[in-house]
Formats: structure tokens, sequence, C-alpha cells
């Protein structure tokens, strides 16, 4: 192919980022810019939760159990105070949502976060400095990869409250599943890292660094890290989804945040007491609110990758 | 008679930038037995053609005007289901790289013979034989038994030649080659090449043979088409264009083409390209940065002396010793370079060149042997001690596009040794070092603000050439600076290498598979093969009177086509 | 197991290939948890119990209306202070055709006492047993126990030979490996039903035992257990069918139940009163903040007050519990014997009084507390500490809540834990039906002897109530003790000992198909169910 | 051949022991396992006894070797909550779960893998579109959200399925069946389906980029150019090398299949050894749990072994030299 004439760009920098051919394969989709927006929102308003929720749910003196399991606004009884009813507690649904997710994408995002730094230095220690260490890591990683990460997620939970006294368990339960979710995801980094390692050290400027004689530390860290964080992106971004799904599921099981603070995943196992009785806006909204952002990060991560794939263009 | 016939077509490749035309107006025709090679640079759109006859252009491109005849069948026309019956059938389609045109899962048998049934109809068993008769017409040893086997199990050329055999299976009238032998070695090459003759002379079936290298036009084709930006610029016989050529572009392409039996002292200035540069009058490199306080010391005689040095990989690895599989990548090798000399290597892929160079470099670790550079010992050296030494050699590499860092902007990739090195004491210094490089090698200051990707191939490799000389190194190592390079950029690289080397006065490991172009640029040369080498002498010496058997078949392979004036060979 | 393996498979075989019989009546029920063992001596549990109950016998029993009726044993008597004599019934037979007898008690006795047993509380009340024929046995008491034959109901009846057979004379404990186990999985009672085959966590499968002695209520000859820990699964299952029988069912589902075609929500009240209790006994709160630094505020009976008045029980009732529960000022329940509704009053829910009580005291603004809290025990027992959690919260407390699963809790929370509690929420139902059990489990002064106080998590101490208790427990006059055990309960209202809450409700589903009685202590008896 | 194997087999006992270590780790410094064994009144010196006689006091590596060898003969000990031998109850739950799995998972593969296929074929037809809509939204709602949602539907408002359980199993040996009942089959079409939602819509996303990739390459396209017709090519060709990368992703989620069964298990209360790997970790059961940490490493490691082999079955490359091809 050294003679198509369309001789594509390699990637560019933010600085011309609105050039670029992902921007315009992004303002060409509508259905990818409603998923960003989508996104956005969620996490604007998790982020600016006290200013965006009309209640604070978590503010115990401000709830009033006689307000509770109010039907949203637009049902016979509905209360115009809260807009999608109210919990079992007293508790506005759409504060609890935003407050919820607030907490989901906090743990979700502090687990990706940490599931990334992690596997990207042992990707790219393990590519570059191959040999017995790229072996034992890898190995390690293939082990991992046995055991799911609801299922990693779930003996961490289990040793933690093994070990730790009970009562400092809901105080850590966050942080517990923050390094349960995040220490489950760093193998795909890892992977993938590595082998864009493996690819990119081979590559003539790694060479060209080490003819001048840069050391490998900043060898990596200024040259390989920036031509590997595509797929890094890519991955980031549907582990964020996983994350959020991981953290739900655990939440629903029993062995994730406490009810106290209750995460969207918490909001629809507390909820699923209410389905049968025709309280349903408990857990259908979270769950909606829940499945809705999963499905637009999701969306968003699966144009990213196909953007990112110079190969499907 | 013609056998195909191409009138006034036209390829466009929609985008959101605008339509790119990749060919245009283009007329050629083929007639039956007769090899037609189509000839130009990257970008030309020589390998549209081949895509747009046989109707698989890669989306969203398409044919938007002209038309092509089969034998005076309208074919560019034919539904999906038609145009399937032509192809293979009636045209055969011969791809680049062998090792990726074969299929991995399946037998060489199943493969072809699918594809012969598929084509003729014909009986699972009088395909088997077919089959097994175009095995052994490619020049297969053993046809019938290495047909059971699987693709991986042949070796390049093999392959090469098990995918030409596919190609025939449909026995078809006319084979479109793009670029079928540039992926192979010298050697190999010629004996396709051969093949693929023999083959059109004896089934009088015509070629369409696309290439960018004059000289397996010179040795292959019967007429040529040179073409230029999706156009025919010049057609004629062989013998005419690469004699007597008319136009401008095929003039300066041919006086490009480094010339195997004698050496100039530059290569002519082509002014029909437009990304040529030549670096700006006047620029004093003796008063410039890149002249001042070469403080190394004294000047030995001899810069680098390399002495037994041995490297060996592991191919396998295994907690058995006897099962471990090893490759010895350079045996034993010893010689020494001259201050201010350009020293060359040549020998074909996986002969251990790139090794050594990679091992002066510091890049590998030898397994045994000594490299002295200056008098000094450095293969035992820490990376720190090593420091100053590294500073005073750098290295160009061969892909101009891996050899730079998509991510960083010119003048980061260029400044980088000058703050490693600590060559510069302020920032403003720095720009102004990087600023001065990229005048030296003819890009301009205002390229120091790019990316790579904004760069050609030729500009790319300018920058690394820049970079390689910021830290005023008395030594450059060049990997096969131009063997990725169009031939006319190669001139424009090959020239400035040559100059810096004279006004710098640098020591040059010049390495190359391509015999003319060492003998363009290097006073002596070493040849090796399989690890070895074989043989050190001056560079006239060695084409004029080469001592090892190798080197004398390596001569003899080299192709004889020779710019303005020589004899075109057979 | 292979023997399970063999009956389950003559059982699917039996039911396969002959036609089930007219008169085959299968019932299908669930609870929220499995009996944790069959071994009768094994696990001091509510359910467990009640679940054996259906294949052991213990010597005396209770009726659907809770009314003491002889089981094994026949009648019985104080013939002397320290000594109950029992006539026990002839001609009752164990599951494998052994006799009952004489033996048979003594030696059950002996097991409660081995190490694996849970049941060492029973244990303790037996000095020694005299067999004095076949047939009559005597207990003799280390003290004069009015109550006895209350106290003996869940002691069930297992055979001498048999246990010796199957190497299980010892009561079973994960302690001893496979060995001795035996009695954990398989069960030869005398009860109206056998034990076909159990899966524990899964499955357990009874048959009607046609030889048993009793004349019963139920035509069942089959019954099937199925454990369904999630709620949602639990009323599913029962509205589709697939069970006959469910509890609990939560209390917002009652509606659905009613609704819903073939099912019907079975409710009553239930002799559980749920309270609040307070770490009175260290000097500084484990778990405060630094506003009860050295201190204890829990000692202060004002602040106790505060939290009784700054809880809303009416909205509790009304929301959480669907209108369902039974307010309490007692911490017994009204089928309790030593009841009085004139005690049974509350102060009022005044938030202003209550932050004015905590002024008083000191903690106008508030403090900072760890609540242990079950999730999976009582009636929404997670959501009522939440509720109060938020209603404390309007006094400037600050709760912390955790709440965990019933194990996790109980560990935490009771003894053998050190009582490692600040403020918890718990359930009681006194197993002899009587105030003295309360008044000695809940509200005597802890450490004391016969595990006095042991449920007292709190450790509320009044000196006066152990004396009351102690007379309570040997008075035979029933005026005079009822008299007591008013005293008694007027002090621990009038120091805030506990909070009570309410008395929660059974919550049954059952399908149209089946009759059964719900009993108050939540207990289910197969021998009162009835297929239609 | 041979010696491949034996390569993998020893490593997937080096995988083995890894998780054995773990799992060893679990049992001995998690849960302390006298506290759980004995009551609260049991004396110091008696717990010393019970200590010594359960070697508790020896050396590190004496003690993993003695749980290694009562792992491999099934012994992990007994269960704090269910006092009784773990090996019985894994015994007893596998099959519920092994048989969950296995219909999810020829679900997953006998509908992922054709939808695969037409979406990578026919990239931009409308079916594609909607399928791959549909994956997304599959892979977006949480298992337990549509396990729930299903029961709603078809147990309580349709009737038609059972809410929980496995229904009437039929034991043929130490094996419990619900294939054989139509009240067992009924039972395992709601979590089977649940289960597979997931698998299948990650089967399909693979094999659809896997083949578009396989499509791109040069023998594709030289297979074209020699007139073979899109059926070959597609089939014949492409999904045979698509197979190559996609048998091994398709083995991991096997495996994860199991794991997943712990989500459907407790939604749909099916007995399996998910269930009582949740209430062992709400419980703090470390026998329960070390022991299902092996089990689902033992089973990993056999897909991961059948991989290998269909591995060699499909790709002649490996048959030769498999250090050559550098996976």
């Amino acid at each position: 192919m050294t003679d198509t004439p369309l001789t594509r760009a390699p990637r560019t920098r933010i600085g011309r980022f609105f050039d670029s051919d992902i921007w315009y394969s992004f303002i060409r989709s509508p259905l990818v810019i409603l998923s960003a927006i989508v996104s956005i929102a969620f996490f604007a308003a998790a982020l600016f939760a006290p200013w965006v929720a009309p209640h604070n749910p978590f503010d115990l003196a401000s709830i009033d159990l006689l307000d509770s399991s109010l039907p949203p606004v637009w049902l016979e009884d509905g209360d115009p105070r809260f807009l999608l009813g109210t919990d079992d507690q007293g508790r506005d649904i759409l504060s609890t949502i935003i407050y919820g997710a607030r907490i989901s994408l906090f743990v979700s995002l502090a687990a990706v976060f940490f599931s990334m730094v992690l596997g990207i230095t042992l990707g790219l220690v393990s590519g570059y400095v191959g040999g017995r260490t790229d072996a034992i890591i890898m190995r390690i990683a293939d082990v991992q990869l046995a055991f799911p990460a609801i299922l990693i997620a779930m003996l961490i939970d289990g040793v933690v409250r093994g070990v730790l006294p009970r009562d400092l368990h809901g105080d850590i339960a966050i942080y517990v599943l923050i390094f349960a979710i995040g220490i489950s995801g760093w193998v795909q980094y890892a992977r993938t890292v590595r082998g864009s390692t493996l690819v990119e050290k081979n590559k003539e400027y790694v060479q060209a660094a080490r003819v001048i004689g840069i050391g490998p530390v900043i060898i990596l860290w200024r040259h390989v890290l920036p031509n590997v964080t595509g797929p890094v992106l890519v991955i980031a971004t549907i582990h964020l989804a996983i994350a959020i799904i991981t953290e739900a599921t655990l939440s629903f099981l029993g062995v994730g945040v406490p009810p106290t603070t209750p995460s969207m995943g918490t909001l629809i196992q507390v909820g699923q007491d209410y389905l049968f009785s025709g309280e349903w806006w408990i857990t259908i909204f979270p769950g909606i609110a829940l499945a809705v952002l999963v499905l637009a990060i999701n969306l968003f991560g699966d144009w990213l990758r196909d953007a990112l794939n110079p190969k499907l263009r | 008679m013609t056998l195909l016939t191409i009138k006034g077509m036209r390829v466009e490749f929609p985008s959101r930038r605008g339509h790119v035309t990749a060919v245009q107006d283009l007329t050629l025709d083929v007639a039956p037995g007769e090899i037609l090679g189509v000839v130009g640079e990257s970008g030309a759109g020589k390998s549209t053609i081949g895509n747009a006859i046989i109707g698989l252009l890669e989306p969203p491109g398409e044919m938007t005007a002209g038309e092509i005849t089969l034998q005076g069948d309208r074919i560019d026309t034919l539904d999906e289901v038609k145009m399937r019956a032509v192809r293979g059938a009636r045209i055969g389609m011969i791809f680049q790289d062998p090792l990726t045109s074969l299929d991995p899962l399946q037998t060489v048998e199943t493969q072809l013979i699918d594809t012969i049934r598929e084509n003729l109809g014909v009986s699972e068993r009088e395909g088997s034989e077919r089959a097994v008769a175009l095995l052994d017409a490619v020049g297969i040893p053993d046809p019938a038994i290495r047909i059971k086997q699987y693709p991986h199990q042949f070796s390049g050329g093999m392959r090469q030649r098990v995918v030409i055999a596919l190609a025939l299976c449909g026995e078809p009238e006319l084979i479109i080659a793009d670029e079928p032998t540039t992926a192979l070695d010298v050697s190999v090459q010629a004996q396709i090449l051969d093949l693929m003759k023999g083959l059109c002379r004896d089934r009088n079936v015509g070629m369409i043979l696309i290439t960018h290298d004059m000289g397996v036009i010179a040795e292959t084709a019967d007429r040529v088409a040179v073409m230029y930006r999706g156009r025919v610029v010049e057609t004629g016989t062989t013998e005419q264009i690469i004699n007597h050529p008319t136009h401008e572009y095929t003039q300066s392409l041919i006086s490009a083409v480094p010339p195997p039996g004698r050496r100039l002292a530059r290569f002519p200035l082509v002014t029909y390209i437009e990304d040529a540069q030549e670096r700006p009058e006047g620029l004093n490199l003796a008063t410039h940065w890149l002249g001042q306080s070469r403080d190394y010391g004294a000047a030995s005689d001899t810069l680098l002396e390399i002495e037994k040095l041995h490297m060996r990989f592991v191919t396998r690895g295994s907690i058995f010793p006897s099962k471990r599989l090893f490759l010895d990548a350079v045996k034993d090798v010893s010689l020494s370079i001259k201050s201010g000399e350009v020293f060359g290597l040549v020998g074909e892929s996986g002969s251990g060149k790139s090794t050594i160079a990679r091992m002066i470099t510091g890049i590998y670790k030898p397994t045994s042997g000594s490299i002295r550079f200056a008098g000094q010992e450095i293969t035992g050296l820490s990376r720190k001690d090593a420091a100053p030494l590294r500073r005073q050699m750098q290295m160009i590499f061969q892909d101009p596009f891996s050899s730079l860092n998509s991510r960083m902007r010119v003048k980061d990739i260029i400044a980088e040794p000058i703050h490693f090195h600590g060559l510069a004491s302020s920032n403003a210094e720095a720009q102004k070092i990087v600023n001065d490089l990229l005048d030296v090698v003819g890009l301009g200051a205002q390229a120091a603000v790019k990316f790579p990707h904004e760069f050609s191939g030729g500009q790319r490799q300018r920058i690394s050439i820049a970079r390689a000389l910021a830290t005023r190194p008395r030594f450059l190592v060049c990997d096969e600076p131009t063997s990725a390079l169009d031939v006319s950029i190669q001139a424009q690289v090959l020239n400035l290498l040559k100059d810096l080397q004279s006004e710098l006065d640098l020591t040059m490991m010049f390495i190359s598979h391509d015999l003319p172009v060492i003998r363009q640029m290097c006073d002596r040369v070493g040849v090796m093969r399989h690890g070895q080498l074989l043989e050190v002498s001056e560079t006239e010496s060695l084409f004029t009177n080469p001592q090892h058997e190798y080197t004398r078949h390596l001569l003899d392979l080299m192709p004889k086509f020779s710019g303005f004036g020589a004899q075109a060979a057979e | 197991m292979r023997s399970i393996t063999k009956t389950l498979t003559a059982a699917f075989l039996g039911s396969a290939m002959l036609a089930a019989p007219a008169s085959a009546k299968e019932f299908k029920f669930a609870f929220q948890g499995d009996a944790g063992t069959m071994d009768p001596h094994g696990l001091f549990e509510t359910f467990t119990l009640g679940f054996q109950r259906n294949i052991y016998e213990g010597l005396v029993a209770r009726d659907g209306n809770m009314a003491m009726t002889g089981a094994l044993a026949e009648s019985w008597e104080n013939t002397s202070p320290k000594v109950w004599t029992f006539n026990l019934r002839k001609g009752v037979k164990f599951h494998n055709g052994n006799d009952f007898t004489a033996d048979d008690v003594a030696f059950s006795v002996e097991r409660i006492k081995t190490e694996g047993s849970d049941m060492k509380v029973v244990a303790a009340l037996i000095d020694k047993v005299k067999v004095i024929d076949d047939h009559t046995i005597e207990f003799h008491t280390p003290a004069p126990n009015p109550i006895m034959p209350l106290q003996l109901e869940i002691f069930y009846i297992m055979d001498k030979e048999w246990s010796e057979e199957n190497k299980t004379t010892e009561a079973t404990s994960v302690a001893g490996g496979d060995e001795g186990n035996f009695a954990n999985l398989n069960a030869n009672g005398t009860g109206p039903f056998k034990l076909e085959s159990r899966q524990s966590g899964v499955k357990t499968v009874l048959v009607r035992n046609d030889d048993h002695w009793e004349d019963i209520d139920s035509n069942v000859t089959k019954a099937i257990f199925t454990p369904i820990d999630q709620d949602a699964t639990r009323v599913a299952a029962l509205i589709s069918g697939d069970v006959d029988l469910a509890w609990p069912i939560p209390v917002q589902d009652w509606n659905r139940l009613e609704s819903a075609d073939g099912v019907k929500p079975l409710t009553g009240p239930e002799a559980r009163t749920i309270f609040l209790g307070f770490n009175q006994t260290d000097d500084e709160l484990k778990t405060g903040g630094d506003a009860t630094k050295g201190k204890n505020p829990f000692k202060d009976v004002r602040v106790r007050k505060a939290f009784m008045q700054a809880i809303d029980i009416e909205a509790i009732k009304k929301k959480i519990m669907r209108g369902s529960a039974t307010p309490a000022g007692l911490m017994i329940a009204p089928q309790i014997n030593g009841f009085t509704e004139g005690q049974n009053t509350r102060p009022d829910h005044d938030v202003a009084a209550a932050k004015k009580l905590m002024e008083d005291a000191g903690y106008g603004d508030g403090f900072e507390v760890t609540m242990d809290c079950p999730n999976d025990r009582y009636v929404n027992d997670e959501k009522i500490c939440q509720a109060s959690a938020s209603m404390l919260a309007k006094i400037g407390v600050k709760v912390n809540l955790l709440a965990q699963t019933k194990s996790k809790y109980f560990g935490k929370v009771l003894a053998q834990n050190e009582y490692d509690t600040d403020f918890f929420l718990l359930g009681w139902t006194p197993s002899t039906f009587d105030a003295h059990n309360v008044l000695s489990a809940l509200m005597s002064c802890r450490g004391g002897e016969d595990n006095i106080g042991a449920f007292n998590l709190g450790g509320y101490c009044n000196p006066k109530i152990n004396e009351l208790t102690a007379k309570v427990q040997s008075e035979t006059d029933q005026d005079k003790r009822q008299a007591m055990i008013e005293e008694a309960f007027q002090i621990h209202s009038d120091e805030v000992g506990h909070i009570p809450l309410h008395q929660q409700p059974l919550s049954w589903g059952v399908s149209d198909k089946v009759d059964v009685i719900q009993r108050p202590d939540n207990v289910f008896d197969l021998r009162s169910a009835v297929v239609k | 051949m041979i010696s491949f194997l034996i390569k993998r087999l020893l490593q997937s006992i080096l995988v083995m022991l890894t998780v054995a270590i773990i799992a060893f780790a679990l049992f001995r410094y998690v849960g302390d396992p006298i506290n759980n064994m004995v009551g609260q009144d049991t004396t110091l010196e008696e717990r010393a006894e019970l200590r010594e006689r359960l070697g508790l006091d020896d050396p590190f590596f004496v003690q993993f070797g003695r749980f290694v060898t009562n792992a491999v003969q099934g012994e992990f000990g007994i269960s704090y909550q269910h006092r009784r031998p773990v090996s019985e109850l894994i015994a007893e739950r596998a099959p519920a779960t092994l048989e969950l799995s296995l219909l999810s998972a020829i679900l997953a593969i006998a509908i992922g893998i054709p939808m695969g296929v037409y979406t990578a074929i026919h990239r931009d037809g409308w079916l594609s579109r909607a399928f791959m809509s549909l994956s997304l939204i599959g892979i977006s709602l949480p298992t337990f959200l549509i396990g729930i949602l299903l029961i709603l539907l078809f147990g309580v408002i349709l009737r038609w399925l059972p809410t929980f359980g496995r229904g009437e199993v039929v034991q043929l040996g130490w094996w419990s069946t619900g294939f054989l009942t139509w009240s067992g089959i009924k039972a395992l079409i709601m979590p089977a389906i649940t289960l597979a939602l997931f698998q299948m819509t990650l089967i399909m996303r693979l094999v659809r980029a896997e083949m578009l990739e396989v499509l791109r390459t040069d023998f594709v396209k030289f297979g074209r150019a020699r007139g073979l017709p899109d059926r070959y090519v597609h089939f014949k060709t492409a999904l045979k090398n698509t197979m190559v990368p996609v048998i091994t992703i398709i083995g991991l989620q096997l495996g994860a299949i199991i794991a997943f069964a712990i989500i459907t298990e407790t939604v749909f209360q099916w007995p399996g050894m998910g269930l009582m790997f949740i209430q062992a970790v709400r419980e703090v059961d470390i026998p329960i749990m070390a022991a299902y940490l092996v089990m689902i490493a033992l089973i990993f490691v056999i897909i991961n072994l059948i991989v290998d082999m269909l591995y060699y079955v499909v790709d002649p490359r490996l048959r030769v030299d498999r250090a050559a091809t550098g996976h």
C-alpha cells in the first residue's frame, strides 16, 4: 500500500485536535455526540452533586421518614419536591441517583486509574525489559485472567472482612472496592501496553534515544508511553463501563459500598425489595440511570476504538 | 493485437477534504506475451491501476472515468458476479509480500486445487494433477511432496513462487504483478524475475509489472510506462526510456539512480522533484556551531577498532540447555575504521551488518569481543561512563517513519540529545542550535515547530540526520539510510551525507545492501554473509577485482542498469 | 453421601415411574435461610429448631396457640422442689423402628452436655437424670425451677442406639471432622415427618411418617423445603406458585400478595419485641468522636430519654412497617406472661424536648456513635436502623450505621466478642413466653450466675432488677410474681435501659391451596399444614 | 506434540501452585482456623493442643505441602457455615453450576459466533447495525438487572417459567442433572439466558472485530483476486483464520461464565457453587472460598489445555515450531 495517494496523517496532538480525523468522525456521528453529552452530564452532575441535586440524601437530618415511598411527581400522590419520587427512607430518588452516581463514578474512575497506572507500569516494564521479568509478569497476568474481576473483587472483600476489624470495614469499604476492582483490571492494560511496547521498543526512534545515551526510565516515560496511549485510552473507556457495572454488581450482592452512602448498585438492590410492592421507581430509575450511563460510555468507547484504529477507517 | 486496453482511466478517492485523484487520463495497452513495466515513485498511483483493473479498489476509491477492455470485452462495467469470473480465470494477480499473501491455515495443495476447480471447473483429480504441474512449472522442487505442506514451511522466495502458481491456476491471459520482488533479497529477486519472464513468454501471457525499481524494469520489461502523480508521463520501449528519456521527470529519475559502474562526486540535482531541497548557499560549516569546539582527543589514525566481535541471540529459550536454539548473528568479526574514512558494510538481509552497527552504538551488548573507540574499550562501560563516547558517535536509521517519535515536535526531537549531553546552557541556546541544524540539513528553521508526520520520507531522514549531528559527533553510523526512500530522494540524501562528511571530516560506517550506493559513498568496503566478514578492500578494487566468490556472485546479480548511456542488459 | 444418592435415585424413579397416588399431597415451603444443621443439639436457633421439630420431638410441645401440650411425655409433675418427673408416652417408635424409652432421654441429656452442643443453656438446667423405668424419668435441677417444662420445649430426643451405631453420640461440632458428623445430615426422630434427603443450603425433603403416634391435622405426605435468601425471588416464587408457603414476606409486598391470584399474606402479631440498646458499661464510647472523649453519654439517663423521644415510632410503623407493627412501650409483647397494658406507654415523639434533654446533658452539639444492626434478622431491621439514624440526626447525633448479616452482627455484639457495641438494635422473643426470661436475659446486670444478663448487650445495670428477677424465678404466687415483674419493668422504663420499638408482625405468604397455622413465635409446624 | 503438551502441562501445574499458595494463605492466615473451630470457652491449653494436632506450628512449607496434598485429594477442610467437608459440598454443588455454565456457553457460542460473522461480513447492513446496537445494550445492562426483569416478566407476570432453583433433578451417580426432567429444563432456561447474554455479546463483538481484521489481510484479498467466491473467502479462509485468536478468548470467557454464575445463581437462587461462594464471602467461610478459588483455577487450566490442543488442530504453524510464530 505504499502507493495509496491518500497518505493518512498519523495521529495528531490536541493542538490540532479539531482538524483531526477523530474530531471529524466525532461530529459526524450524532449517537456518539449524544453519548458523550450524556456521559459528561453524568460526570458533571456527580462532580457538582451538592449544587445540582435538589436534596442532600446523605444529610440524615434533612430526611423525613414521613416523605418516604412517594411516587414520581407525575403520578397520583406525587410530591412536587421529589421529581422522581422518594425511597423507603424518604430520600429524593433523583438526588440519590446523582449522589449515587457520584460514588459509583468515584469508585470506578479511581479503580480504572489504579488499574491503568499498575497495568501501564507493569506492561512497560514487561515489554521493555523482557526476559524473566516479562515471563513472570505475564504468567501472573495469565493466572489472574482465570478469575473475572467480580470474583477477585469478592475475594478481596472477603479477605478484608476477615482480616480487618469489623467497624473499620464500613469506613474503608469504598477503598477496598476501588482496590478490588482496580487490581482485577490491570491485566488488559499490561498486555496491551506490553504488546505496544514490544513494537515501539524495536522502532528506530527508541534505538535513536538509546544511541544518544538516554536511560530506560526516561525512554519509557518520554518516548514509549506517549505512543501507547491510544489503545490504553480505549481500554480505559471500556474498563470504566465494566467497572461501573462491577461496582453495581458487588453492591447488589451486598459486598460493595455500605447502604448509608449508596452507590447506584446499592440503590437498585434496595429498590429491588420494592419491585413487587408497586414502588417500582425506587429501583427502575437508578436501573435506567445506570444502564444509560454505561451504554453511553460503551458507545463512546466503541466509537473511540474504531476511530483510533487506522485500519478500520 | 492488444490484450488489455485502458483508455482515459480516472480513479478517485473521495475524502472529507475533497476528492483525491489517484490516477487520471491513463491510457495503456498490453499485448499477449508482453511485459509492460509501470514505474514510478511513491504516490504515483501505480498500485491503484492494478486494483482498478481487477475491480478490487480499496473503498471508497472508485473509477470515475475511462474504460478497460480485455480482448475486446469491456470489464470495468461488469457486475460483481461477472467480474469474479474474470478474476483468476482471465486476469491473475501477484502481490508484493509473499509472507502475507497465502492463507496460513491451509495447505498449498488445498489453496491450489480449490482455486483451480473454482476457475476451471475440473474434477478433484485433474485439479490435483494441474496443481502439481503448476508447482513444477514455477520451479518448486519435489512438487508432489511439497504441495502437502503449509505456507510457513516455505522460504520467502519459494512462497512467491507458490503465489505465482496460484495466480496461474485459472490460466489467465494477463497477470498483474504489483512489486513482486520488493520484499525479496537480490539473489532471489533475480530468480523470480527470470521465472516470470519465462512464464510470460512460454504461455503467451501478458503482464503488467508494477515497480519502483528502474533496475527491475531494465531487466524484465519489454515496454515501460513512467508514472508521475497519477499520470503517465512517458511510454516507450525499455531501451528508449532508459537510454533516451524525453520527459524531464524520466530524465531526473534515471539520473538519480546510482550507477554501479563508476563513482560520482555528487548526484545531479534533480530539479523536477518538488520537495528537492538543498541547503542555503553561503553556510560555512567551519564557522558554524557544528564546526566549532570539536573538542575530542587527538585524532588517532584508527578511530574504531573491532576485534573478534560475536553476537548470539537466543531464538528459543528453554530450561533445558540442550533444547535452546541460538542464532549467531555476528561471528568473530574484526575490522578497523580510520579517522575520516567512510567504511561500507554490504550484505543481504540477515548477514549481520545491522547487528554490528547496533553493537557499536550500544543498542546491543556483544556476546564477546571488543570494540575500541578512539583507543578506549567501550563494551564493558556503564551507561554513565559511556555517555561522553556516545556523544561522539551517532546513528542514522533506515526507516524514516519509525525513527522519529511521532508524538514529539521536530525541535524537541533534535533538542533531546543537546539537553541530554548538556550541550546548551539555556533553552534559547538549544533552540538556536536546533534552527542551525535544520538549516544545515536543508529544512529551514520553520520546520522546528512541526510534527514528523507533516514531512515526507526524505525530509524525515533529514531530521534524523540533524538529530544525529546535534551532539557534534565525529563518527556516524548510517544503517541503510536511504533504502526506504525513492531513488530521487535517495540521491539528495546521499548528497547531503557526502557534503557533511567532507565538510565536518566525519568518520562514517555506511551500511547498505545496495552495491551501487556503496560504490558512491564508501572508501573501503566489507562484505558480509551469515554473520561473517568475508572480505574487506578498497571500494574500487572490490568492484573491479573482487576476491571472494560471494562478492563476485553479488556483483553478478547487481542490476546492470546504469543510467544514461549505459547499455541495457539483454 | 452415598445413602442420600441412593434414596434420591429411588425417589426419582418412584416419582417418575409411578403416577403419584391421588392421596399424595406435596407441600413446598421456603424460608430466607436454611436450617443450620439436622443435629437437634447442634444449633440453638429459632428456625433450625422449628424445622427440626417436624422430625424430632421433645418431651413437651406447644400447639398452634402456644399452649403447652405433652409430646414424648404424657404428663409431668414437680415431685419435689428440685425434681421434675416425666411420664413418657408408650408405644412411640423412632423412624428406624427403634422403641422410644427413658434411656433415649437420658442419652439425649448426656449428648447436650458434650462439647459440640449448642444446647448447653438447657443442659445447665439439669443437674442429673434418673431413669426410674422405661417410661418414667426424673430430672434433678440445681435450684427450684417452677418453669422447667417450658424451657424444655426445644430439647429434642434422639435415639441412643442409632446414635451409637452411627458414631454420633456427641453433638455435631466442626472440630470433630467427618466422624461424628452423621447427625448433621441425617436424622432419626420420632416426629411426624422423616428426613428423606438433604442438600444443605439447597433443598431438604421430608416425607410423612405413617407410624407417628399423634393424630395430626396435616395431610401432607411430602414436604420440600428450599431456602431462598433474596426477598424478591422468594416473593416471586410464591406468586408464581413454585412454593406454597414462604416467609418472611417483606411487609411492603402484602398488597402485592393481596392482589395476586391464588396467594395471600398471612400475618399476625409476633411475640418478638424489637428494641434499641446502649453501651452503659464503658467509661468512654468505643466509637465516639471528639465530643465524647473520656465520656460515655449513654450513662446519662437524659441522653437515653432524648434518644427515645427523638424516635418517631409512628412514622416507622406507618412507613417502614406499612402499618403492620405494634409500637411498644414495654420490653415484652402482650402475649407474654407478665405484660400489663398500663405500662405499655411511650413518651411522646418530641424532637424539641429531646434536644432540650441533650442540651441539659451537655451534648447540645450532639456526638457521634456507631450503630450495630443486623440486616437479615428482623423485619426491615436495616431500614429501621437507617430511619433511626436520620431521626437521631435531627437532635445532632451522628449515627454511623454498621449493618451486617446476622452471623457477623451476632459475632460482633454478643458475649463471645465481649459485647463490642455502643448502640444496637436487637429483637427478643422470650422462649418461655414468660417475662422472667426477659428480665433475666436482657435486663439484669451481667456477670451473675447462670448466664444472667447474657443478652444485656449494653450492660444496663440496676441491682434491684437482679434482685427482683431472682425472686420472680422462684415465686409461685402469681399475683406477687406479677407485682414484682411490674416493679422491675417500671424501673427499667424510668431509666430507659433500652428503647423498646415495636412488636414486629409475622409476615408469611401462603398459597390459597394450603392451610397453615402461624405460631406467634414465627415457627412453622408442618403438623398444621393442610393441602386442599 | 508431546513436548508441547508437557510444557503446557508444566505451566498449568505452575498456575495451580500459584493459586494454591493464595488459597493456602487465605486459609491459613485470613481465617484463623482455630477460632473458627472451637467455642468461646475452649481453654488456651486445648487450643494449643488443637494447634499441634492440626500441625499449625509446622514450618510454612510443611504446612503448604500438606495443604497441597490434601487439595489434590479434594480435601479443603470443613466449612464453618455448613459444618461439612468442603469437598462434599463442592461435589454436591458443582453439577448445578457446570450444567448451567455449559448450557450458557453453548448458547453464547452458538449464537455469538454466527452473529459476529454476519455483522463482519455485512458490515453496514441494517441487521448488523441492529445486532451491534443490541449487543451494546447487552453489555451495558448489568446481569442482575436482566435476571430480575426476566423473573418479573416470565416468572411472575406470565408465569411461564419457574422463578428459582433447579426444578426436579435426577441423580446419575454423584452427578445430579436437571436435563432429564421437564421441570429441570424449564428451570434452566432463564438462568442460562441471563448468564449467556453477556458472554454472547462479547463473543459476537470479538468475532466481528477479528473477522474484520482478517478480511483486510492480503491473503483474503489475494483469494478474491484469484476469483474465489465470497462464500469461500468468508468461511473457508476468513472464518478459520478468525478462529485462531477467538478460541483463546472464548476459552477464557468459558472460565468467566462459571465465575459470573455467582450473580445469576444469586438472582435465581440456583443451588450451585457460586451461590455457596457468595454466601461464604458474606460469612467469611474461608475453606469454601479457598476451595472455590482452586476449583475455578482448575477449570481454567483445563479449558486452557483444551484450547491449546484446539490451537494445535487449527493452526498448522504450531505443529512445526511454536516459537516461530511468536504469540
